[in-house]
């Protein structure tokens, strides 16, 4: 039963992409929502296994590492993967009308996000090296279409950077990848963690895996494709982008970082991507504070907030191991549930930039809530998903007497508050420049139920955080964690 | 029965509340009108009856744990009784007079929904169990109070409320290193009467004090003390309703009661003592007297002067419990209602003042004895109070404070009290003086006319809360006074 | 020895690649500068895996057909992504300033 | 030196030398150009190191196809703007120069040492030749890519698969200039056409059959596949069309259903996940990929959703 479920999580989104391209048009809407829908209903049963017995794993088509690939659903694997499903139900009930499937955006969106789904539940579950290279370019390539869908100039020139810059990031992680096989003839990442020597080789990959992954993640000062990319992405888009897609390498590289080069001592490395997470936070926080359009002050916010989860590695404890998940987690509640809302701000206006964002609380009431409490979260004001994130963080921080990074925390929410307050005061309270749209066209209103439940969900991250500690809590690297 | 959830009830209500106001919209008046005055009613209704479970020793906590080791507990005690009742009277008040105060105005969706939200957030605070939980309730009520003051939408209101927000976010980090530092050393502790940190070492005592300083600080923004105080009257520019919310029952208020329970129930009034913060907080009380009174008095602006009078007063709290002994204490703490109940009153006089006839700035208040003399009559009986004149609750408050400082050996508080009242004085009584006996001036800045409901609406409550302010005074021996009441309390604090 | 040659000439082929990438404008070389990359990563990725008298590790040959075909993949998607940006801007480079603007 | 080593000599040099032309050359047709004969070079290398496999996946897809690929946007670009000014590459990046060193430094040490390192005694290269003898098939990376680790190979199918519907997805209304194809009603272009297409398809069918045990497989058959349709699209005889019917996408598809279907379905009958039940599976499973990646990549290189026959 458990095998079916996990090939599920795959094979259900994969079929149905095949399906959408043979069925007529009238059935592909139900087909895909369903789909989605799907997902959520196949964890339910997993995540029950694995509080009983613990890591599932599966060896696909028997065969067994090093020879076989296979698949490990932990924790961590199984937060990520109901973070999946949790922002794709919403999002996908947002594109139902942002993409309608009978028409031809819609036709170039549904299969390409199921496809994307399928991509990103098989990088979660994935515990080999190069599978996760193939599903990593799964999701890249998808993720830079549904980018370009809709032709928009901007959109199309940040897809090409976002692809260039991808593929060159994934042909770093390939090399490392075919050295690293060269060494120890295995691409199973616990096996490949046992079987490592600490020599130049190995530490080369590891850089060369390390930088790719960078990239991809677009942490501080590798980020610049991403603003573009997830400020001119279209709507839902850009929820899925800044929620879900940048998430996944940052996965990876935790996984590879603790799992893979569990028990090497690298305490400088670990400081110097602590410090580009710092220079995230601050270069992220302070782009966003004078950016003249809403989406690109939530792309730069999205730069800014990868930067706490990097803080993981010089912490390097169980509580920033929690923090960095459940960052991982609000995060992308939370910002799959502002993209939506601008998006949702975007269709009606017909524009996002800030000034001419004004009496949204009287127009858009609903869109401008859940931007407001999905910023609650984004802020880690409590009570909220975001709060406990950064609780979690400063807790972890002051154990082991960092107070660099303490005060970096400190700063970077403050800094979030100031620039998050500067959109929300725009938009609501503009004293001097009543400005009126030249279009006005009302969201449909399950799009705003869309963003509503989204944020909606970011607070209620603040008040389940014992199920979601203790998975995590069960699936710690096997090395152990040091900092 | 079980009684655990009416603390969580208590927060709900309004919480609950304000999010249907926000979803009835714009136009449906009657339905808002009357979820607000339910909704009030109904929490005073709840506090009663918690008050009766609190008497008969039989205290409801609520529980919920965030993190592990980390719970959300809302329960009812002695003190956070007097809050709540103190909210809730309150809000009922202000609800009926926000109503008649923003007959006109747009926007009022949004008003009365933070509104809620504000109170909500407000006894969450009172109710607060541990430091973690009031630190919550702090911040949700930094968000609900930021929209208020910025409500007019015009430019001065929007820089005062970003002044707010820079010195509350700011003052809330502080709180928030200084809380996960205290976790870190005492671990997850529920107040407690007479403090709960006694068995941390003599070795941390430097720890604890770093993290008092910063407790005080994330408190002191809220509450004012200098020089923490300036957003205060830059949020002047917020409607009257609010105006008196922050400065009797929300904001301000929310900031002292923090004060207080730091120092009673999370260090103990012994340990601050022992680690000599006790001094610091004073001086800075001390301080921020002298200097919100000194400032009261070169300000032209009605609101204005009214602020620096609540920098002012509202340390007199910080500076009761600060000096300790039962007397002291006593005193600082039954300012808390005893502000309240005149500050509330002297903003409804304000505001009516702004609204019916335009009048803002202090040489315009010539003659209003006779075109309005409730309110003028309200307004000086409360201006009275503040003075301190005898029987008025302020004369109680300071008697306290004063008693309490001579029983314990602190007599440099004695000067610090006469100069506040003199400069009290100083700057009422030439109020009082125009309202009275001047000459009503040929014209008003701004007349307007108001229907019999909207009058009624605006003078009865200032008139109510005037009535009470005089009768907590009077009846301070009382033993439902709040004066017994936080007797009560106190001794528990000082066995 | 052949082995060390082929290294070598990757080695160089790949710094080339990186050098074409970083300062070709026109979209068409950029990709083509990838490619060349990816040509160079395969190789050193077989050289290094090693193999014994049958010929090359047989697992390493299959990883690197796959990333052959994800190469064409990736580059036929990026040339059609290419045509479009020139259908629209009537450019085939992205280096321009203002993006951010719209 | 022997004759051996001086072919490898000049392998690699070549390599270095054609890749820095592809990167430099003023022209970006030369560039095209270049790259496809640095693809030859590259199979000609994989033959050295003893890899026909990936000489003919070199030769098929990494210089044919994708050569194609890149010409037919070259000519695209020239129809939608003849004017196109030639591109020379100038010093835009300071930092490009000693990255590009360093990079080169870097991967030369890794490799160089790498040299030193055995094949692992455990590795999963061996473990594959050793469990090849329980398998009907000879060629070991045929094993691999479609039993021992055919997960890598299915999601393959799948970027493949994202490519086309992604070139879908972001193209843009064409140039009305795109649509004027070169009409060639030459009697020998027919008659060349008439042996090429055939001749494509047999070899392909021969690359797919002996794949099993010989070097070749669906990959390189698929690519010449889609030789033979590059063929068709060039000379007009299939055009771009507008909307895909269910023919094509049912065949750009296949080789996902039959994979999935097979390696899915199979659990219902109580095997594990991506168990193939035989060698039957194996040859339908390759069949279906061969017509899919051929189709995909000659609807990729025509950049249109479907292709149709001439109209008569």
């Amino acid at each position: 039963m458990i095998a079916e479920l996990l090939a599920g999580l795959v094979f259900i989104p994969l079929g149905a992409t095949l399906l959408v391209l043979l069925l007529p048009r009238q059935a592909r809407g139900y087909l895909c929502f369903t789909a989605v829908l799907a997902l959520p209903l196949c964890l339910m049963p997993l995540t029950q296994a694995v509080w009983a017995d613990g890591e599932i794993t599966l060896a696909l088509a028997e065969f067994t590492p090093p020879l076989g690939i296979v698949w490990r659903l932990d924790g961590l694997a199984l937060i990520m993967l109901w973070l999946t499903a949790i922002v794709a139900v919403p999002v996908s009930l947002h594109a139902l009308t942002s993409f309608p499937p009978g028409e031809q955006t819609g036709r170039g969106f549904w299969p390409l996000w199921l496809m994307l789904l399928a991509g990103i539940n098989a990088l979660f579950l994935s515990a080999d090296l190069f599978n996760l290279y193939v599903t990593l370019e799964m999701i890249t390539l998808a993720g830079v279409a549904m980018l370009g869908i809709g032709g928009n100039a901007l959109a199309l020139k940040a897809a090409m950077r976002y692809l260039l810059l991808g593929l060159l990031a994934s042909l770093l992680y390939l090399l490392a990848v075919g050295l690293i096989y060269g060494q120890t003839g295995a691409l199973d990442i616990y096996l490949v963690g046992e079987r490592l020597e600490t020599d130049r080789l190995a530490a080369t990959a590891l850089v060369l895996m390390i930088t790719g992954l960078l990239v991809k993640s677009a942490i501080f000062p590798m980020h610049v494709w991403l603003p573009a990319a997830h400020g001119n992405a279209p709507g839902p888009v850009s929820a899925i982008l800044s929620g879900l897609v940048v998430k996944v390498s940052l996965y990876m590289l935790i996984r590879i970082w603790f799992w893979m080069a569990g028990d090497w001592e690298l305490p400088a490395a670990a400081t110097a991507l602590g410090l580009l997470g710092a220079g995230a936070i601050l270069y992220g926080s302070l782009a966003a504070l004078i950016q003249p359009r809403l989406k690109m002050v939530i792309a730069y916010s999205t730069v800014a907030q990868l930067g706490y989860v990097m803080l993981l590695f010089p912490l390097a404890s169980i509580n920033a191991f929690h923090a960095a998940s459940y960052q991982l987690l609000a995060h992308g509640l939370a910002k799959a549930a502002m993209f939506l809302a601008a998006a949702n701000i975007l269709w009606s206006i017909g524009t996002d930039r800030l000034h001419a964002l004004t009496d949204l609380n009287r127009k858009l009431p609903v869109d401008l809530f859940a931007l407001a409490l999905a910023a609650v979260s984004i802020m880690g004001l409590p009570p909220s998903g975001g709060f406990l994130a950064k609780w979690l963080l400063l807790e972890a921080a002051w154990q082991q007497g960092a107070w660099g990074w303490l005060i970096l925390i400190s700063i970077g929410s403050l800094l979030s508050a100031a620039y998050l307050f500067r959109v929300i005061a725009l938009t609501c309270f503009h004293p001097e420049r009543r400005h009126v749209p030249t279009r006005w066209q009302s969201p449909p209103s399950s799009a705003s139920i869309a963003a509503l439940v989204l944020a909606l969900l970011a607070i209620a991250a603040g008040f389940t955080s014992a199920p979601i500690l203790g998975l995590i809590d069960d699936s710690l690297p096997p090395g152990g964690i040091w900092p | 029965m079980t009684t655990e959830w009416l603390p969580l009830a208590m927060v709900l209500v309004s919480l609950i509340a304000g999010v249907i106001i926000f979803l009835l919209g714009e136009q449906r008046q009657l339905a808002r009108t009357l979820l607000n005055l339910g909704a009030a009613l109904v929490k005073l209704a709840l506090v009663a009856f918690l008050s009766m479970l609190v008497v008969t020793d039989r205290a409801p906590e609520f529980r919920l744990a965030l993190l592990p080791g980390l719970d959300l507990v809302l329960r009812a005690d002695a003190l956070s009784l007097l809050f709540t009742t103190l909210s809730a009277v309150l809000w009922l008040i202000t609800t009926v007079y926000a109503i008649a105060y923003l007959e006109r105005s747009e926007n009022r969706a949004r008003f009365f929904g933070f509104f809620s939200i504000c109170v909500a957030s407000t006894m969450g605070i009172a109710m607060a169990g541990n430091l973690f939980t009031f630190f919550i309730f702090y911040e949700l009520l930094t968000l609900a109070t930021w929209p208020l003051v910025a409500h007019s939408g015009s430019r001065a209101a929007i820089l005062g409320a970003r002044t707010y927000l820079r010195y509350t976010l700011g003052g809330s980090a502080v709180f928030l290193v200084g809380l996960i530092w205290l976790y870190g050393l005492a671990g997850s502790r529920d107040f407690i009467a007479g403090g709960q940190l006694d068995e941390i070492g003599i070795a941390q005592h430097l720890d604890l004090q770093i993290i008092f300083v910063m407790l005080v600080i994330g408190m002191g923004v809220k509450a004012a003390l200098v020089p923490l105080h300036s957003w205060l009257p830059k949020a002047m520019v917020a409607p009257a309703p609010v105006s008196a919310l922050l400065h009797a029952v929300a904001v301000v208020k929310a900031g002292a009661f923090g004060l207080v329970r730091l120092v009673e129930d999370v260090y103990g009034p012994e340990l601050v003592a022992e680690l000599g913060m006790n001094h610091l907080l004073a001086v800075a009380a001390a301080v921020t007297i002298i200097y919100g009174s000194v400032m009261a008095l070169r300000q032209t602006d009605i609101k204005r002067r009214l602020a620096f009078s609540t920098v002012s007063q509202v340390s007199y709290i910080a500076l009761g419990i600060a000096v300790g002994g039962v007397m002291a204490t006593t005193g600082g703490m039954v300012h808390l209602v005893h502000q309240g109940l005149m500050k509330i009153t002297l903003f409804f006089c304000a505001g009516i003042f702004a609204t019916v006839l335009g009048v803002k700035c202090i040489d315009q208040l010539d003659g209003l004895g006779r075109r309005m003399p409730w309110t003028t009559l309200s307004f000086t009986i409360a201006g009275l109070g503040m003075i301190g004149l005898p029987p008025m609750a302020g004369f109680v408050s300071k008697y306290y404070l004063g008693a309490g400082a001579i029983a314990v050996g602190a007599w440099w508080v004695i000067p610090v009290l006469i100069a506040s009242t003199l400069l009290n004085a100083a700057y009422f009584l030439p109020l009082i003086k125009r309202m009275w006996m001047h000459p009503e001036p040929g014209e008003w800045p701004h007349p307007v006319n108001l229907s019999r409901m909207e009058t009624g609406g605006l003078v009865i409550p200032t008139v109510m809360t005037a009535i009470i302010s005089v009768l907590t005074g009077l009846f301070a021996a009382h033993p439902l006074s709040p004066l017994s009441w936080v007797m009560g309390i106190v001794t528990e604090y000082f066995p | 020895m052949t082995e060390i040659l082929f290294v070598l000439a990757a080695s160089v082929v790949f710094g080339i690649g990186v050098w074409g990438l970083l300062i070709a404008e026109h979209l068409l070389r950029k990709l083509l500068a990838l490619n060349v990359m990816s040509s160079s990563v395969f190789i050193i990725m077989l050289v290094v895996a090693g193999g014994g008298p049958d010929g090359p590790d047989p697992v390493a040959q299959a990883l690197i057909l796959t990333g052959i075909v994800i190469a064409v993949a990736a580059t036929a998607f990026a040339l059609a992504l290419m045509v479009s940006i020139y259908r629209k801007t009537g450019r085939a480079s992205i280096t321009e300033k203002g993006d951010d603007d719209r | 030196m022997d004759t051996a080593h001086l072919v490898d000599l000049l392998l690699a040099v070549g390599m270095v030398v054609l890749a820095l032309q592809v990167v430099s050359e003023r022209a970006v047709l030369r560039s095209i150009i270049l790259f496809v004969v640095f693809g030859l070079v590259m199979a000609l290398a994989w033959t050295r190191l003893q890899a026909p496999d990936l000489a003919l996946a070199e030769a098929a897809i990494g210089a044919g196809v994708t050569g194609a690929l890149m010409m037919m946007a070259w000519r695209r670009l020239l129809i939608i703007n003849p004017d196109q000014p030639a591109d020379t590459p100038r010093g835009r990046s300071r930092v490009a120069v000693p990255v590009a060193l360093l990079a080169a430094a870097l991967v030369a040490t890794i490799g160089l040492s790498a040299l030193n390192i055995d094949p692992h005694a455990n590795g999963a290269g061996l473990i594959a030749l050793d469990e090849l003898t329980d398998t009907s098939l000879g060629n070991p990376v045929t094993g691999v890519l479609l039993l021992f680790r055919n997960l890598d190979t299915l999601l393959e199918m799948a970027v493949l698969l994202i490519a086309l519907l992604g070139a879908r997805a972001v193209s843009t209304p064409a140039h009305p200039n795109e649509a004027a194809v070169v009409e060639t009603s030459a009697p020998l272009v027919g008659a060349l056409l008439a042996i090429l297409v055939p001749l494509s398809i047999l070899i392909a069918t021969h690359l797919l059959l002996a794949g099993t045990n010989e070097p070749g497989g669906a990959f390189q058959a698929g690519a010449v596949l889609a030789a033979g349709g590059v063929a068709l699209v060039l000379t007009a005889r299939l055009q771009p069309g507008e909307r895909p019917g269910v023919v094509t996408q049912l065949a750009v598809t296949a080789g996902l259903l039959a994979f999935v279907g097979i390696g899915v379905g199979i659990m219902a009958f109580g095997e594990k996940l991506l168990v193939l039940p035989g060698t039957w599976a194996i040859y339908v499973i390759e069949t279906a990929m061969m017509v899919s990646i051929g189709l995909t990549l000659a609807l990729l290189f025509a950049g249109a959703p479907a292709l149709v026959g001439r109209p008569k």
